[in-house]
Parts: C-alpha cells; structure tokens; sequence
C-alpha cells in the first residue's frame, strides 16, 4: 500500500463517528454549550484533524497494520524475549469484566482484579523468593526507577538519606538502571568489565562505601555470562550498609533455577510484558513487577492487595510507603495475561522454557559462529552459553564495509525482523544479540541462521546492494540526518508542513 | 512450546555436542541454585480449563457496563470506537517489539499520526510518544522546566489528584537529594475551584522553575484565569506548563493558546478503555524549539526522508539524548510505555475529526452540568463549584447528614457506582464526591442517578 | 510469504491445542475410553493431520489472511453490494450473549435473540409491504428454495400441486431461481430479453397458464434497468393463477422507493449479508430473509416468533408449514449485524444509500463510457441507470486479445480486487459489472476508474503483459485445464499426493 | 457514507449533467413509487447509542457461558480454541467476497486446508466446500445418490433429528414433483438404539437409491452394524451415505473404513460458536471418482499449478455444474454458504492434529459414561441406551413422575439448561431428553447436574 499520511486524507464534512445531540430536556435545562463554557475558554479554530468515513479509517490502519513486520516473521530480538502472545488472554482481557473496570471503584467490586493480583503476587514470590510484588510500575525502567525511590524511603528512614548517594552499577546492566538512579537523585558509579565477562569483585570492593545506596545489576547479562561470584557481591554491598536490586531482564534462561532473594538479593524486578508472555505492544502497555523483602515491603508503592483468607483488600494505609510511581494500580490486563502463562506452565513449564530458551541459544551460538565474519564476546570463555550470547560483525565490517544496521535492514527483506543489536555501551565492535527463547521452532532458527548467512554471502558479493537495503519493504532506508536537525525534524504534520513551507520559500 | 518434542530436544543437543540440557546451565554455581522444585499452582494446559479458570476470577468483579458509573478523576468511562480495538488487536500491532524504519513502517507512521493529530488538537508542533501517565508527564515536564531554568521549585495546585501530586513528588526527589524540586501549593476559591492568583503571585520567584496548572483541573473546574497565571510565570521567567484532558478541547482552547510553554495530560480517553486504570497513558508536547526538544525523555518520532527520491519514512529523532543513549547521563529516562495505546488514539482522532470533538465536547459538558442541575434538586445535596465546569463536579452530601461511604455503598445495591469519595484528600469539602457525566451517559442515566439518591438521602 | 500448505508444516509429536485427561474420578468410574468404544468401531490409524504448535498455526493463518486482498483494496464487486461491516456488530456478535446460545435453549431464555428477529421482522415488514418474514434460509439462494417449498405447500393446499408445474423467470434473474425452482421439482420456463433490457409482456402471456405456478424474478436486474411493466407482470401472473416472488438482490438502489408487496408480489428475498451491511465471509454465513404475504404465511418454515406485547414466542404450531430448510433459527448473528445496519440509518439512511449509490453508479457509468474499448449493454436506453450498469470489453477483446478476466487479473495488481463479469447466461461479450454502492468514497471511485483506464492502455500497448497478469501477486495466473481434468484435479491434499506419485510413477 | 457531504454529490451531478438524485430514478414509474416515508424506528446514528441499544437487547438471553448447558442434538458446545476466533475475525478473512486465484489466494489456501484436513479426519479424497448444514448436505446427497442410480426411494433411520429429517423432506421433493424420492424409515431397537437390520433388508430394493445413517445417531449411539448396512446397501445397488460427527474422528472409525460412499456431517464442532444455531454448517465428501466428482453441487476448490514453475494457487473445479454454470440444468443449486466458518474449521483442525482429537474424543467419552453412569444412580432417573454411545445419551423421567418440562423449568432454576426434550418426537421414549457432555464440562458439573436433579425429582 502507497499509504499516505492520515493528516492528508478525508475531505471537508466527512464524518467517522458521531455523538447525539443532547437530549431535548437537558438543553431545556442548561441551555446550549457554549453557554456552559467561560469566556474566552472557548476553542477559537477549531483542529486541523482529518475528516474521514469509518470505514476509510479502518482501511487506512488495515494497511498500516499490514505494513509492520515485527511477529509476522521470525523476530530474535535479544533482551526482549520474544513470546508468544496467546490469543486467548487477550480475548479475556478485552471482556467488559476486566476493560469496562474503573481502578477507583469500591474494592468489593474489584474482587477479580485483586485476586489476580495477589494469585500473581504469590507466584512472583515463589520464581524469586521474595515477600511482596506491587504491578504498579508500568515498565521494566519503571521498576528500576521504583526501587531508587524505595532505596531513598529506606536510606530516609534510617537517617542515611543524602549521605548514601551513589548506586553502582556494571556496564553490561541495563541502561535504565543508572539511568533512573541518576533521575532519583543518586550518582551512578559503573564498573567496567574485565575479559571474564564480568566487573572484578575488586572492583566492587573498590567502589563500594558509606555512600553506596544500592547496587542495581542484570545477572546473567545479555551476553550470556552469569556472574559466578554474585552472591560474594551481594554480600560486600550489604557489609557496606548498600541494598541490591537483581534486574531480572534476562530471567528467562534461570527461571526454576534460581531465586533472587537466594542469592541475597533485596529487590528484584520481571517485565511482565517480556519474560512472562504478555504481548508487546510495540513498547507497551507494560509491567515492570517489582519485588522486595519483608524489610523494604512498607516502603512499596501503594496500594498493596492483601487477602483475609476470604476477600481481597487494597491496603492504602502504608506510612512508610513512597507513594505512587503512576497512578492508579498499574497494567491490570498485562498482569492477567502474565498470570495466565505462568498457570498455562506450571513449574515444569517453567523449567522446560528456560532449558528450551537456553538450548536454543546455544544452538544458534554454535551455528552461527560458523558463519564468515562472526564473532561473539569473550571468545575465551568457552562454557555454555546463558539464553543470549553476543555476537560481533566486525570482521565483516571490516573486509566489507557492511555494518550490523546493514545486515539488519537486509534481513527484513527475507521477513526477519532487525536482531538487537546492543545497549550502549557497545562492547564488541558491530553487535548483536538475537535470543532465540523458547517459542520459536528450530524450523524457524535454522531459517533464520541461513538468512543470516545469506545476507552475509550478499555482503561480500555485493556489499553496496546490502548496504542500500532494504529492496522489497514498504520503504526504503531512511536518511538519518534530518532526524537531528533541528531544521528537518518534524514530530507531527504541522511542524513538517511548516518546514517543507519554510525549505521552499 | 514447539522444539518440546524429545527428537527436537535431541537434534539439537546433538548439533552442539553437548551431553544434557542440564549440562548447558554449567555457568551457575552448585551453591546458587534453587534446592528444590518451585512450588507453583498445577498447570492449566488446556485452553479449555484455562480459559474457565480466568473467566470465574474475573467474574467476581463488578463493571462500568453492568452498573450505571459516574467515577472519573484521573480515569473516564468514555465511548471506544469498536475499531480502536480492533486496530490495537490487529496481532501485527499488538505483537513486535522493534524493527526497522522500513520493517516497522505501518507502526511507525501509526505513531506519527498520533503525535501529529494530537498536536492539531494541542496546537503544538512537538508531540513525543506516550510516557506512563498524565503525573508521570508533568513529573517529566517539571524536571524538564527545572533543566531548562536551572531553577528548582513548581508551583502546583492544591486542587490536584492525590495519586498525580505523589507520582509528582517522586519526580521531583525528596529534598536531601542534590537536584530536589521543591513542591509549592496553591489554593483555590472556595466557591469557584479557581485558583488563587493572589497566592500565586506572592509564591512567585526568581527560584520558581515552573508553574503547573490543570484545566478542567482535578475537581473539574475549567480555569478561567490561565491566561494571567502564564503572564505571572513568564514574568517571573519561569515556564509554564498546563496539563489537560484532550477531550475537552474541541471545545475549549488549547493551553497554547493562554500561554502554555509545555503541554501534558493523559491519553485513556482517546479511544482506550479504562482496563481497571490500565489504559493510562500520559503525553507531553510543546513548540518545535530546540531548547524544548533537547529535553524531552521520551521517544519522538519524526517524519524523514528515504533514499528513494519523493518517499517518507519515520525514524527516531534525538535518542541520543534518552537514557538508551546515554544512560545515567540521559534526560531522565525512557523504556517500554504505552505505545500500543498511541495506535488506539491516532484511530480515535482519525475518526474523530474536528466535528466529533466538538459534539462530544459539547455533549459532554451539556450532560455534566444538567447533572449538577437535577442533583442540586436533591434535598441533602449541593454542588460545590456549580459553574464553570466541564464533565466533573464535586457533589456534596453534608446536609444530609450522610457520608460518601454511606451514600456510595447504598447506590452500589442499586447497581450505580456514586462519585469518587474526596472526603480523605480534600477535607475543605466535607462529605463530598467527584462525579463525572461523559458521552456514555443518557439523560435518563442521570435522571436514575438523581432518583436514587433522593431515596436515599430521604431515609 | 512463501507460505506452504498446512499439510507439510509442523512435526511429530508437536502439540497445539491440549485436552486435560478425564479426572480421576471419571476413569475410576468408567475406565479407559478405549473400553467404552464398541468393537471394530475404533479409529483405526490416526488422522494424517498436521502436527504444529499454536504459534505457527496462528503466524500461519495471518500470513494467509495477508494473501488475501479482498476489500483490503477497492472492491466493486457487483451484485454483491460491497458495503462496510461495522466492527461494532462484530463485537456485539462475538459476545457470549448471542455466541454461547444455544438454539434449543427455552424461549424464556432467548428473549434477546428473539426480540432482535422480531424487531427486524417488522423493519422488513416495513420496507417490503410483507406481512411476515424468516429468517431461516441460509443465504439469497436458500431463500429462492424457500419460495419453491413454499409455493409447492401453497399448490398442495390448493390441490394444484402436480398441476401447475411450471416456474417462469427471465433470463436475467439471478441463477439461483432457476436452478432452486428445479431442485424443487418444477420445469423452468426462462424468457428472452428484448431489446429494452426486459422481457416482452407478450412473452409473458404466452408463457403462463394453468400450469404456471409461481413468477421468479429480479427487478432492477444487475443491468440497472427496471421492468417499468412489472405491475402489470404480477396482474398477468395472478390471473394466470400463480404465485410472483421477487428476488430482490438488486434492492440497493430501490430502498424506500417502491414496496415488493406494493407492486403485487407475493413473496419477496433480501440477502442480509450483502444489501444490509452484514459481512460476506468470503461466502457467508449469510440470511436470506423471505418475506411474503399473509397468504403464504401458514406455508413458511417453522418456527416464527410471535410477540404477545409482553414477551416473545417461537411458534411452532404451524401445521400448514413447509417444516425446516436448514435446522435451527437461522444465523442470528447476521440478523443482528442486519438489525443494527438498519438501526444505524434510519429511514433517511437508507433513502440516502440508495441516493448514493445510484448516483455513483451513473458517475461510474459515465466516466467508463469514456474509455476507449468499453461499452454497455443496451445502448439505446438513455435512460440513468439504477444501481448497476452492465458493461462490455467486447470492443477491447476484438482490438487485443485481452480478456474481461485478463483485466481483472491485471487490476488485482493496483490492489483492486476483481469486478463482478455477469451471471451466466452473457448478454453481452466480455461482460463486467461494477457496483459503486453507497460506501466508497469519490476518490475511490476516481481510482478504480483510473485503473482500469490504466489497465485499457497497457492492453492497448502490451497486450501479452496483461494478458499474463497478474505480475505482483502471491502467486501467479492459475493453470485452468487441471481444474476439469480427473486425473488432476485435487480436491484434498491427499488427492494430490496421490496423484502427483503417480504422475510421478 | 463518504459521499453523503453535499459537496461530493453536487461534483457527482455535476459530472454526470444530471439535475438532481432524484431525476436519476426516472426509470420507476410513479404509480410503482412508495407513497410515504418509510416508517422505521429513529436512526442511531452514534455509535454508543447503537452499541448501548443492541447491548440491552442481547443481554435479555441467558447463555450457556453463564448457565451450565446440557443441550445437544445438534449444536454443541465445543471448546473454540481463541485464535479460530482471530482468524476468522480477520477483516482480510471476514470481509472479501469473491477475487482471482492470485488476489483470494491466502482464503482459497485456507479453504484447500479446509477440505484436505477434514479429508483425513474422513479418510475420504473429496470434500466440498461446506453447504448450510448437515441436513442440507444429507439432502443433497441423497439427490446425489438418485442422480447416480437413477432411483428414486431413500431408506433412512427413525432416529434421526426431527429437524434434519423435515429438510431432508424437503430436499426429497413431495410425491407430485416427478423427480420425488421417497423416504422410508427404519426403526431401532428399543434396548440399544441400534438399526433395526431385518427392518432393513426387508426395505431395501431395486428402487433404493441410498441408505442414509448416522453414527453416533442423533441419540447419541454408536452404530455397530454399519458395516453389514454397507454391506446390504451395496448389495441393493444403493449409495451407502452416512451422517458424522466429526469431533468423534480422533477415536470413532470413519465411516469410509465401514464402506461408506457418501458422508455428510456437521462442521459446527470443529472450532465454531454455537452462534444460536447460527454455527451451523454441513459438509459432504466421498471418494475422488468422477462419477461422485461431477454431481457434487458444492464448490470444489483444487490444487493447482500457475503459469509460473513450481508454483501452485487453488482454483474451482467444475464450477460448470454449478447452478452459477448451469442454471436449472446444474446439480442442485449453490450459493453463499457458510464458507468463513471453513476457515475456523481449518484452524481448528491444525491446532488439533491427530493427537487433539484423540484427546477431545477420550474425554468426551468418558465424561459422558461418567455423566450417564452418576444420573443412573439418581432415583426416578434411567439412561435408555445405557452404553455404547459417545457424547449424548437419552434420559428418561418417567419413573419419578415428572415431565422433562417440569424437570428442565427446575433445573434452570439452578442456572443448568438440561437436556433437549424429546418427549414431542419420540414418544416412544417417554418423558426422555436427550443429554448432551462435551469436553467443556468438568467432573465437578456432571456432579452438579446429578445433585440438581436429585432433589428435584425428590421433592
């Protein structure tokens, strides 16, 4: 589909769905509507919005829909763990007894909504070991940012607050992980990594002090490495008076295998929306579960669901809470769906995704590492891979000049969507990190490895045709400069239409 | 799972040479493991059983399509075009994560259109795509002000959700941290809602980052003086930023309009359900300066270029700047949001039109206030702000000598969810309720409403 | 996608939807099912059918449903009256209030289902003149088999049945009235059309007698001409002693103009699926709604529901009744998508689609008869055309070899699916038939006749190209002959096996 | 309507030189013209008033999610796994009518899916595409059977749903159409609900043109002799046609291992709604010879090569026979039918596979023996055919005293829809209904039923 932009489309007088005219007794009773609005509040023009027929619109979003890739292909995307979205949760989630639900009803009405919560709850603290799960963060950076808040109500409440203002982290953790210390006011400290894979115990000791909050830290990270010394971490960080926060982003290769709060952690976090199948939604609605000891729990985000062994509270009399990170109770229907997976897998379900994600990992590993061009971090280390193992290009870029974005965009025209390539920092040259989880058929990975393949035979044929892709998609490749000058880039029609005017003049 | 299948398992095993599943998990120490087998309800397998077992939980709830509800304050029950859920339901919307500015182009411009249709309903030219919630957008929105000013201090209404106000709080970092945000209140005239300007102005000050105002604000109130609070924060050279619920504005002006540096407020009533608050979403948007730009957390997505001569794309702009980029040194942060809603909202407005946000608008405000007018006819009920409002209101019931409590309890036995109880968070008001009157209400729903409660109130 | 038949996908042993075992109580008090299966009536060897997991089967059939162009482009599918189906009827539809019914519950328990066909009853009532209408005949067709049952019970009631043995219709009624009224047992008496798109009156007259038992016929037919002497038809058929059922497929351009009963009819069909906004399915499930007179009433298909003011009934008690043509009710869900088309225009609304849909199709016929090569049936007529107008590629088929079904081949590659050419038997060569209706917009209209226009000229210079159409595509021009050939034609996938080892062999 | 702006129809007029819409109608004659509006109830044209209308009318049925259902006879209550559902919702799917073999190929692959699994439930080479239901495809092929032998008698079994048997009636023409067949029925045994064979034998002649039977029959019974009825038919040089359930194919024998030419049957079970009957559909299948091959009056999709090497698409075969082909000269005649239920049933079956249906069937078997064996032990009930059967079975009142009416009205009292009641069309059964278990109960339901009409029929 040429699809234009929705802005340019419809004519003047059509109409996509209308409203009655109020009643004949309420006009009666107050009069026409711009008498109800003060002076000068009044919309003077009324919005430039397009004015289409319903089923134009339809049309118009069919053909958009049809011109995103994504799980229509095979996509490996790393660190997101690719699930499939069981068609059924949405089906219930999308019924008036979840949808039409109003979060500030009594809670004698949201008996259901909280006994999902709490059945989740409880399942949460046994994956991890934890005493209590909140859902109101409503993302896995979310979750990050909520236990900076909850480290600050717990450094405020034993008088530490502004005295332990860093938190340590490692250049493999998340971005959101410093990222949401520095937004709640901390200084980030960020260990390097040595040829292990991993920063150096000393390292920690070394960065660690009275003014350490917390550690914030994936284990294994997204390159496959499990940190073996973790829970000698753990415990410097605690002797240094810190808490430590297990992001769990990569918890699909360890799920049965390990418990967080085992290992000594204080908090940790599961993106509902990732790990435990709920869909995507091309970045959201989302969950980022954030669990905690007895200790941290009465500075949780409130409410807390509570049960009395006959009906479901919500628990708002929490002194020591830190209150809300968003409001309301968080992505309900992203918790239903999780909770769905985990009772659609029991524990053995559980256990046969992490082995199947981390067989297929290694599966993937060692077929591609025979591919030309491709290399994968920390060459020396020759255990098994976790449920990822980053990958490098750089040979290939190197002897042709065709880059990982190139290999990317080359791959989609086989109907591969892009493999991730690497949070900043990157550290191998060109990389990428496809994860091949649990869904996925060894059908569809040999595929992808032989598109992979493919396209690297292509980029040393013929690297300008690879370095152009895509050929066949909707469009072509983009250019990237506009879209950092101030000049060019244009985040809505307006702002284009006023450019292209300006450009021309 | 599909490679469950034993020979799979096994090709598989016998392609990497290695002896055992259990083999593969060699990198985790003996002393990290789990000791014993987690202890998790038994599987559902079956769609079947599965499916029952979800259906008889959520059936314990009551809803807004069952009973007669006039709750609102942060979350509204407005009509959702069955073909907003049918697009977000659509599996190559609901599904991927990233791809390409090719392999995503449907998506992508999906979201275009969404900034782009909101910023005609804004009259902004910088929309960025949806942050968590309407407080997690002003909690960014004065952190941005604050970078923008090097000045640390809001100004807020004391007539504010108490949930928003929170989540603005922990945005603004307790005062112990380095770059804590100071929290100023202003109040409000107690017979309009509006606010007190005279208050305003003394808070005023060289310190003062910005000033954040809400219209219709929290317990309805459309303010009338927005116009002169913006002179009084630019003056004072701080920002001003107005958060507001996109459904009122095609028929009230847009806060740009009355000076508004920064735009925000939430996203849920643009074709979303209320998904048990689910289907909060929040946005931010303010003029296509480059000081503005520079700081924004949250991902924008612009139109650009291809190759190929005469043919549009839409990629990121400036995602150096999110915390993907640059991490701790990033603007805030950014991560998954509620980018499948945007898709939903670009559907509403693309429907909408112009027309359409004008009759609901007015519809909306047309049933509010002959709400206010039959309830007000109650005996033991008065309204509190009885003017000036667009689909909410504060009811009070203290001359009838009930609570809130009493009084919703007794409506719930009638099947209608009463206003939300402000009793707690805004004790000025007595025994008083937040009611909101949408589109979805029918003159004889309120007419019920106002029977009903002259039951009860005449007990 | 280069998707393949579900037949070679999947594995052994791979599961995609699973059944819980019996509870234990169940076996305990039963045994094993295998015991419970009488001798020799066991399934022998499983069913050869695929093994997939739930993830592909859905990837699949969505790769399917993208293979599938439909109205996902412009379709002007005359006769057929493309017209939008709300997603709102969907929605309502799929609820477990009307999907979860079953249709032997008590009627105290289908008060819903049935309030919604007697509401509909009466809005056909309405626009017809009827007296009574079902909703039991499973599409247009059924419902012209309706009307053959129906007159045969009238004859027997009469004593005429054996005697008036004869059923006349028009050679441009819709095939279905012939091929039901044979299948009902009677002779087809089908005239000629004259030169002014209908049949003679004269040769009406000599076609009816005291073995005439009923008048089938379409009015508008799918030429967009109107037997203007159709009063005097019915007059001529009554007196003759037999019974005129309308078919009114061609209902878009006469609503709220003229009543069936009105005219005379007896009887009378509207396809819900097409006229009245419900889907089409790719071919139902579809309502013919058959009307007719009080007459003819006692005859129709049981059950009818009655209203007493009060509630709702299904009267079975019909003894005069021609019993079922298709178990149950009929396909409610189709009456309610119908009942809420008709619900959300109104009187005016359907004044206006037919307004509309006339008035394209004369803008249509008059920007076609501007292309070179094209021309239309009955060119002495002037007069405006109703709904439809038949058009003819005779002139373009003489000058290139290209085909009316060379054209749609080629059109499907501008996203345009196929025009509708005509029912068999062709009145003109190289036949085509748009059908504008009320729902496409101008710019719609503007394209499809830019295309075809496109199409015209790149049959004019490239006549093998188009010929050869369709060039982008999921798959190429079929191969006609094995469709009619025994010894290839394969209906099922094991039939090709079959056949292609021993092709092979 | 995209052209209902003024503008838009004034450019049409325009184009066209016409006056006015209405001179467009000229071609009516004015004393065929309506003479008033047309009277209908006032248009909603708003969306949520529309969905708030038809919303308040459906919820006056109660439906079998909220109530426990028993019914059958039929129209089951199967398990719909949730993406039939997606698919077939599919606006791709749901709203096409008819293109090329290259524009339509995703749906005709789907059909060929369709007929190619459903072929190997049935071990059978052709399957048509699906007609109304399976009276409709028992009554076209029984005219099928006449057309081959040239015979003009159908033997059919008194078992048989008073429903289906009234369209077969129809289909078989009454005796003055010259083409009339004429129906005999053959009775049972009253102890095991099995053919009455002698009956059989005694019925069957030179003039037969088919023998049509059901197994499991409509009351639920397993039909062990179909082998020695085959072996009769075709010793009477009739077509032996039989009547399946196909969700009983994972575990029962296809009626081709017994000698079936013909078999009918019902494509409801497979992954479709009950829809109010509105789920219904039909198939009919047989072996791939010609002479089957050319009196089918179904659509036929094949297989076939495009010009293009190594590729195939799915095209119509002999489509000339069709009534679309030969007007009054085609078999029978064909139409829309139920063609997107196909589409469900194809996705139904490749989720099931034959490991699905074994499992369904193991369960459904067994909970019905279950449900059969517990009611048996409720005083004043007893199971008429008390073995042998699959997922229905007959129950009969008439020791407790109580009509099924009375029992069914008590019985919905408690939320449960007993059994259909057969006391109207088999009173040789008494005050009998006819149970139907699917694998959507649980043990915990059959146990609820039991205790429900225990106390019923003890009071």
């Amino acid at each position: 589909w040429d699809e234009p932009v929705v802005m340019e489309m419809g004519r003047r007088g059509r109409r996509g769905i209308m409203f009655p005219s109020a009643d004949q007794a309420v006009t009666a009773a107050v009069g026409c509507a711009e008498t109800l609005i003060p002076e000068g509040m009044r919309r003077p023009t009324p919005p430039a919005l397009p004015e289409m027929s319903e089923p134009d619109v339809l049309r118009h979003y069919l053909h958009l829909s049809q011109q995103t890739l994504g799980m229509m292909g095979i996509s490996l995307f790393g660190t997101c763990t690719m699930k499939y979205n069981a068609r059924l949760n949405e089906a219930l989630a999308a019924r008036p007894e979840l949808a039409e639900v109003h979060p500030l009803q009594n809670e004698e009405t949201l008996q259901g909504v909280l006994e999902i919560i709490h059945r989740f709850d409880l399942a949460l603290r046994e994956l991890s070991g934890m005493d209590q799960f909140v859902f109101q963060p409503a993302g896995g950076a979310d979750a990050a940012y909520t236990h900076a808040c909850v480290t600050r109500a717990w450094l405020a409440s034993r008088g530490e607050l502004g005295k332990r203002d860093e938190i340590v982290t490692s250049l493999q953790a998340h971005p959101c992980n410093p990222a949401t210390a520095a937004t709640a006011g901390f200084k980030v400290i960020t260990l390097p990594l040595e040829e292990d894979g991993y920063p150096s115990l000393d390292a920690l000791k070394a960065a660690v002090s009275d003014r350490t909050a917390a550690l914030m830290i994936n284990n294994p990270d997204d390159m496959g490495i499990y940190n073996p010394h973790i829970k000698e971490w753990v415990r410097v960080v605690h002797e240094a008076g810190g808490l430590c926060f297990y992001d769990h982003a990569n918890f699909n290769g360890v799920m049965s295998r390990l418990r967080a709060r085992e290992l000594g952690f204080d908090a940790c976090m599961y993106m509902l929306h990732k790990t435990f199948g709920a869909p995507k939604g091309g970045g959201g609605p989302a969950v980022g579960a954030y669990g905690c000891s007895a200790e941290l729990a009465p500075f949780l985000p409130k409410p807390v669901v509570t049960f009395d062994g006959k009906s479901y509270h919500l628990d708002n009399d929490r002194d020591d809470s830190i209150g809300k990170v968003r409001e309301f109770l968080g992505n309900i229907p992203v918790v239903l769906k999780a909770y769905a997976w985990v009772r659609s897998l029991g524990a053995e379900g559980i256990r046969e995704a992490a082995d199947l994600s981390v067989l297929a990992n290694n599966y993937m590993d060692h077929e591609l590492l025979k591919l030309r061009g491709v290399s994968r971090s920390h060459p020396d280390i020759d255990a098994w891979r976790m449920e990822m193992t980053r990958f490098s290009l750089g040979k290939l870029f190197e002897d042709t000049g065709v880059s990982a974005m190139d290999v990317q965009n080359r791959m989609v025209d086989y109907g591969i969507d892009a493999f991730w390539l690497s949070h900043e920092p990157w550290i191998v040259p060109q990389p990428f990190t496809p994860e091949a989880g649990e869904m996925w058929s060894k059908e569809d990975l040999d595929t992808w490895i032989a598109v992979l393949a493919a396209v690297i035979e292509e980029a040393y044929a013929d690297p300008d045709m690879v370095r152009s892709a895509p050929h066949n998609q909707a469009v072509h490749q983009i250019k990237g400069a506009p879209l950092e000058d101030p000049a060019h880039w244009a985040m809505t029609w307006r702002a284009y239409l006023r450019k292209r005017a300006q450009g021309q003049s | 799972m599909a490679n469950s299948v034993p020979a799979i398992k096994q090709e598989m095993l016998d392609a990497i040479g290695a002896p055992s599943i259990e083999a593969l998990f060699e990198q985790i120490p003996a002393d990290h493991r789990m000791t014993r087998e987690l202890a998790l309800p038994p599987a559902l397998r079956s769609e079947a059983e599965l499916r029952r077992h979800l259906l008889a939980i959520l059936r314990k709830n009551e809803d807004c399509e069952t009973n007669l509800s006039f709750l609102g304050g942060g979350c509204w029950q407005h009509h959702v075009p069955a073909i907003c859920d049918e697009i977000a339901g659509r599996s190559e919307f609901l599904t991927p994560v990233w791809g390409t500015p090719s392999s995503d182009h449907g998506r992508n411009q999906a979201w275009f259109e969404f900034t782009s249709q909101l910023g005609e309903l804004l009259d902004m030219e910088i929309v960025g795509l949806p942050v968590y919630s309407w407080g997690c957008a002003a909690g960014h929105a004065i952190r941005m002000a604050s970078r923008l000013t090097a000045r640390h201090e809001v100004i807020v209404p004391r007539i504010i959700d108490p949930e928003r106000l929170s989540v603005i709080r922990n945005y603004c970092e307790p005062q112990e941290m380095p770059s804590h945000i100071a929290v100023a209140e202003i109040g409000f005239d107690a017979s309009t809602g509006l606010l007190d300007l005279a208050e305003l102005e003394a808070k005023l000050s060289s310190r003062t980052a910005a000033v954040y105002i809400e219209t219709p604000n929290y317990l309805g109130v459309i303010e009338t003086q927005a116009g002169e609070v913006a002179a009084l924060a630019h003056r004072a050279g701080a920002e001003f930023i107005v958060g507001v619920d996109p459904i009122s504005l095609g028929v009230l002006a847009p806060p740009a309009d009355f000076g508004a540096d920064i735009v925000v407020g939430t996203t849920q009533p643009l074709g979303v359900h209320m998904n048990c608050g689910g289907g909060t979403g929040g946005f931010i948007a303010s003029r296509d300066e480059e000081r503005y730009a520079r700081e924004y957390p949250s991902l924008l997505v612009s139109i650009a270029e291809t190759v190929q001569p005469a043919e549009h794309a839409f990629g990121l702009s400036l995602l150096h700047q999110s915390s993907y980029g640059s991490r701790e040194h990033g603007k805030d942060w950014t991560g998954n949001s509620v980018y499948l809603w945007a898709i939903s909202n670009a559907v509403y407005m693309s429907l909408m039109g112009p027309e359409g946000f004008r009759e609901v608008g007015e519809l909306i405000i047309q049933q509010a206030h002959y709400a206010a007018k039959v309830l007000a006819e109650v005996p033991g009920v008065d309204i509190v702000f009885p003017g000036g409002f667009f689909k909410e209101f504060v009811v009070r019931f203290d001359a009838s000598g009930k609570t809130v409590r009493d009084v919703n309890r007794a409506l719930r036995e009638r099947g209608i969810f009463g206003g939300h109880d402000l009793s707690a968070a805004f004790p000025a008001l007595g025994q008083s309720a937040l009611y909101a009157v949408t589109e979805v209400h029918s003159r004889s729903d309120i007419d019920r409403l106002a029977a009903s409660l002259a039951e009860i109130l005449s007990r």
